[in-house]
């Protein structure tokens, strides 16, 4: 059992943090605005930046792109790009549908859209949830019917975060309309300039466009954009859920949020006193930081059990539990820390630059912040479903 | 001991519940948050029709001779409608300084224009670095003649963008953060040196940030003694946290009723997610903090007359409840509803968001906690 | 809308006041044995007392031996008997069977056993649990076969409160096993001294004696010992838990006990100052102060919906529900305050007086007292049950 | 970064498990602990004959070349079996004053006592007045000759009992709370002046109160340097942390193994009570608790040998974490069993009373919470 990096481990994070360093954009430091908040172009410099370096996909197999690290080096790297408060990369090509793409697609699948995940000229999105359809995703009603050398989908999806700037969408179709729930169900990839495909903005509480509903009318979809074999697609989507899972823990951001906090907290006053010297702030702030630093190991732990070939598995649930716990009581303290300006609304969209946002400049937007992390208990299968999970694969009730 | 409202104040909630049922529902109230003026003055003046202005003060002052209960029905009502319009601050406010510290000269020179709907008033009291501290003052009136000259900065003044009038406080004497020498003005906004930037709030309403430089104000600006303020201000105070708590229950109420009804109907697995024991007993957990908020804000609505340590006590300890409960039933509420309950379009987060920011208004759960225990 | 006494009231509470401080045993004072500590006798003094005055069943109807109070008049006399920390009386008469056999009995049963309970010449325990059954009363297994005009009783009952010195037991029986489960139940009455019943300890973790088994081995039952119909006796049974939960949320005595925890905590030093004055303790019993608050309120409320013919209902179940959360909590921070000496085992049974006790007075048995409060929670319909009931008869669900 | 044991580690936790299955079975404990003695001095020649003892000294010491992690591993199983026997006390602690800080007579002098099995030791630290600052001394000991003479009261000191040798600290100079002026000293029970009174504890152990009367120890008592022996008590103590950790997260293992298998077990209303989804998602807190203590204690393990900041955020973060879950998991395990739970037949309330005092044990939720929020 150890807990400190090799020699090597600590060269490569010097490597790593160097680059960052060098060659992060300048315009988009300072961190924390939320995508709802920023271009379409800002969203992606960092991808392409990484894309040229060969560092977009480290969790990816070598063959197609991946860097090759050891699951150190991928927390190093992790941590590093925290560190740096870089903008995440978007997940729906990267993290979800490439996976499925090079472990389940054709040969000419993974010709066709892996380079394009890679590079970023396509930006996917997905086209999973459906009104209605909640946690339990098996429910889902968009059909598709064979037509030749097409399927015709009809129906609707939503949540589907960013599909304002989507080229393609993978998405569960029912293909099987008499099989029970969760057969008869295939995954399709969609172009998203389609006829027939309407995007409709949905708001949320705190003001941003995030999220849309996605309609599909009468969409021709050529037959191979199935991916593997038609009615198997929840074999694909339940691979790809799992991997979406493992990376929600989210410990290195949280961290950064954490020493964001205590920073404003420091300039907060309480009669004269910074607020992070009363007693009973610096005690939240130390269970949240006890809470995180546990939920560091634990991943570490899940981490190292992969790395021997044992899970994520539903272990993994955890991390999503614990993970979006924190992440919201980070939130919910820094709406606190901020006492009366917690009040102030900042604009999320069409942001003009000649808004009068009162107090310290960490203020606007804190509490919109917090209003908007209630979503992470609620998306990726809400934290009830991972209890769920948990309930019946770990404790076998 | 009694728990039963009068007839009179059965009659006061079906007025309101049927003004409201009528005229502030949702959709119209989302429309008319978003409008460059935010609120609805001819709503106002229905208020002031209707006598809901008149609600609390006593009949020789012009009022229907109500009091605390009366704020507690209005403020619970308009609490179940996410109504913005600035009762709180114009009526149980201004006018709670007003009765309760105001010369009889400024009673009937002021009370009317409230009753009558023709005032509006914003509470200019919170500073940046005072925090929820009602005594860390640094904006100051000074002695000037028989008048006073007012220089400093107040910050998040809710309302104070559709107000004529404000309560300031000010230090007159004393150190940055002694209990004496505090006193209440009387500002009209349009008073030379006042200036405001206004802004949105999060839940709906807007605030202003105010400047004074060198605004002169007469004698008859005084409310109270002069240095002798801050008993005043905190009996006010207590007294918005109680018609805040009232307005927090109507919204924990709403909040639960439709969890409720949405888990009843809404189906996942083949049957309505009410039907999971997870779900139930969360929505028990919410109704049970509604409950004990309800009793807190009866509690405090029956105290605000008692001596100081009482008083504090009632009011420290209902805003304790009302805040944890408020963060539970809003954050639960949401999480029950699922993604729409994310969404702009559904009501579950504007009740969400106000809940959030009553928690912070006067002071919230980590502050109250701390004044209930100090206190005697 | 008013919180206060009248003049009347407050007349009353005097008298009230003075004869609790005139009569009640000195020798009992000083409060918080728990009654596994207990004689019978002194367990038995102050009913006996109470009974001379006739006020021993306040809540009673006049015709039985009721007081006539207000609601207002038994709320003073619990907040009196709370405040001068008065051992509570038995509840297995005078709240549990007692009003069974006065609404439900004939007219014999009613001259037969009244008396005995209003004196307490009788010791009452109740029947109800069986090993198995938990919270599902109604699953119970203990049978009872007419035969002549005897019931013949085979079968046990757990948890059973004092049973080591019941003279009788009220008892719920199966006399119908082809009914289902809450059909075919009866309510009986047993002479404890019939051969046949074996009661048996169970030691709870804290080293009390509280609770026993008892055994019931061809029991022969008279009977005119049964309560109303045969078949019937879930009608009773669940008359009996209505009433039982009404007093549940125990205000008063809570009240009482964070009096004592503030002077233990006061008492209690932390770097040279009460531990009281800190920050972190002050807000813990701040938050519980400001919960029992609430409670008080919620439970008036509850009564004055009850004086005027509504209720009590199932909001009862918020009493029980948070009225055990408070006491448990109580007994939590008491535990906390005495620190180090939270070790100290104190004996629970066959006091000799010589025993070693360490530290200051009110440290002995406060761990004790935290696990043995732990039963609140599980006892009388858990509190998970407790949220059944709410969710279903109150939300509908 | 490595997560994984050692073989030599496994062959450990092997050895400890099958000698406490055979050994240290529940109901054999129970009468054991119900016993005058309390302990079993034969079990103790079997820990010392199959080297657990020895396991955390370095080879030169004649231990077995452990640390931390075997100490975690056997204080993990005992926690499992409940065991009372005083390895925390004589190995992990007085094992510790000597590793770190005696000199290297003292350690060839009394190290083979510990390893061998016949000298117990105790830990005479903590003061009625002190709580739980380790610097909060009216012990003293004041310079006497060669030696010292110590004068004092130490209240429940855990296996006292049973030993023979006392680690006890004393003021040798310095005001109350100073950070310096401490000492640490090997004090022989059976020395002239030291009263013990023992008494039983809650969670089946054994305890005393310690008079220090004119008692009379030679220089080659005083471990480490006069006066500066706060550092190493903090150290020492943190170790004792960790294994106290390592000793909860055995107890939560067993009392969530109960707890599932009761419920899957245990029917009520014609079902497996482990259907019913409150009592799922229960244990899946329970489980998760478990989970993040675990995280805790091999966190805290690893950072024994860190600076002191990052030891003491890592000790008093894991005391927190086995605090707060200790009592989560204890609680629900007695809710979830019923009145089963509540009986002392079952093993389910003896592991919630161990998880309970292990809280106390140098320093609560409340305690530890402040000391990691003000580590630099």
């Amino acid at each position: 059992m150890d807990m400190s990096f090799s020699p090597e481990e600590l060269a490569f994070r010097d490597e790593v943090r160097e680059f960052i360093a060098n060659n992060y954009p300048q315009e988009l430091k300072g961190g924390r605005r939320t995508r709802g908040e920023m271009s379409k172009e800002d969203i992606l410099k960092w991808h392409r930046i990484l894309y040229k370096k060969g560092w977009v996909v480290p969790h990816w197999p070598v063959e197609y792109g991946g860097t090759g690290w050891t699951i150190t080096q991928r927390y190093i790297w992790n941590e590093e790009n925290a560190r740096a408060e870089t903008s995440p990369l978007l997940p729906f090509g990267l993290s979800m549908v490439g996976p499925v793409i090079y472990t389940f697609g054709n040969e000419e699948q993974k010709k066709r859209f892996l380079p394009g995940i890679l590079s970023a000229d396509d930006w996917w999105c997905q086209g999973y949830s459906e009104p209605g359809s909640g946690s339990d995703l098996a429910s889902l009603r968009t059909r598709a019917v064979r037509e030749g050398d097409h399927y015709i989908v009809n129906g609707g999806k939503t949540w589907t975060t960013l599909a304002q700037f989507a080229d393609w969408m993978f998405c569960l179709v029912r293909t099987d309309p008499n099989a029970k729930a969760q057969e008869g169900i295939s995954f399709l990839l969609i172009d998203m300039k389609t006829p027939g495909i309407t995007v409709r903005p949905i708001i949320t509480m705190d003001g941003s466009h995030e999220v849309n509903e996605v309609f599909l009318e009468d969409v021709k979809v050529p037959v191979e954009n199935l991916i593997g074999e038609e009615n198997k697609g929840w074999t694909y989507a339940k691979f790809l859920l799992g991997n979406e899972r493992s990376g929600i823990a989210g410990v290195a951001r949280s961290k950064k949020a954490i020493e964001r906090l205590k920073k404003i907290a420091d300039a907060e006053l309480v009669d004269g006193e910074p607020l992070m010297k009363t007693d009973e702030f610096a005690r939240k702030v130390a269970e949240l930081e006890i809470d995180l630093s546990a939920l560091e190991v634990t991943e570490l732990r899940t981490l190292a059990a992969e790395s021997k070939g044992r899970g994520p598995g539903p272990e993994a649930s955890i991390l999503k539990i614990k993970g979006t716990e924190i992440q919201q009581r980070i939130t919910e303290l820094t709406m606190e820390a901020v006492g009366n300006y917690a009040f102030v609304q900042a604009p999320r969209m069409e942001v003009t630059g000649n808004e009068f946002l009162p107090g310290p400049d960490y203020a606007p937007g804190v509490s919109q912040d917090y209003f908007n992390m209630r979503k992470t208990s609620i998306y990726g299968g809400s934290n009830e479903i991972q209890h769920n999970i948990i309930a019946k694969m770990v404790l076998g009730l | 001991m009694d728990f039963s409202f009068t007839e009179e104040q059965t009659l006061l909630r079906n007025t309101v519940q049927s003004l409201l049922a009528d005229k502030y529902d949702f959709d119209t109230r989302r429309k008319v948050v978003k409008t460059a003026e935010g609120w609805r003055p001819e709503m106002w003046a229905q208020f002031a029709e209707l006598g809901l202005l008149a609600a609390p003060f006593s009949e020789e002052l012009g009022g229907l001779g109500g009091g605390a209960i009366e704020n507690m029905i209005i403020m619970e009502e308009f609490g179940r409608h996410l109504v913005v319009e600035p009762y709180l601050e114009t009526v149980v406010i201004a006018g709670g300084f007003l009765r309760e510290g105001g010369s009889k000269e400024q009673q009937e020179a002021l009370i009317p224009g409230i009753i009558g709907g023709e005032t509006v008033w914003a509470f200019a009291y919170a500073e940046p670095q005072g925090r929820y501290n009602l005594a860390d003052l640094t904006t100051t009136a000074k002695k000037d003649g028989s008048g006073y000259t007012i220089n400093g900065y107040k910050a998040v003044v809710l309302g104070a963008p559709w107000a004529q009038k404000l309560i300031v406080t000010a230090r007159t004497s004393g150190a940055q953060r002694d209990r004496d020498g505090i006193s209440v003005f009387i500002v009209d906004k349009s008073a030379a040196g006042v200036s405001t930037r206004d802004y949105p709030t999060v839940d709906g309403r807007r605030a202003s940030e105010i400047t004074f430089e060198n605004v002169k104000v007469g004698a008859d600006a005084l409310i109270g003694t002069e240095g002798k303020g801050l008993p005043l201000i905190e009996k006010i105070t207590d007294e918005a946290i109680a018609a805040l708590s009232a307005e927090a229950t109507g919204c924990m109420k709403e909040l639960n009723t439709a969890t409720v009804e949405y888990c009843k109907t809404r189906k996942q697995f083949g049957v309505p997610i009410g039907k999971f024991q997870v779900l139930q007993h969360r929505m028990v957990d919410m109704f049970m903090a509604y409950e004990q908020s309800v009793s807190m804000t009866y509690m405090v609505n029956l105290k605000l007359g008692e001596g100081d340590a009482e008083r504090t006590k009632a009011a420290a300890g209902a805003k304790v409840q009302i805040g944890k409960a408020g963060r539970f039933v809003g954050q639960q509420a949401v999480q029950l509803h699922g993604g729409m309950g994310m969404t702009d379009e559904l009501n579950v987060g504007h009740y969400f968001k106000r809940l959030t920011m009553i928690d912070t208004q006067f002071g919230n759960v980590d502050y109250q906690l701390k004044r209930y225990s100090e206190a005697a």
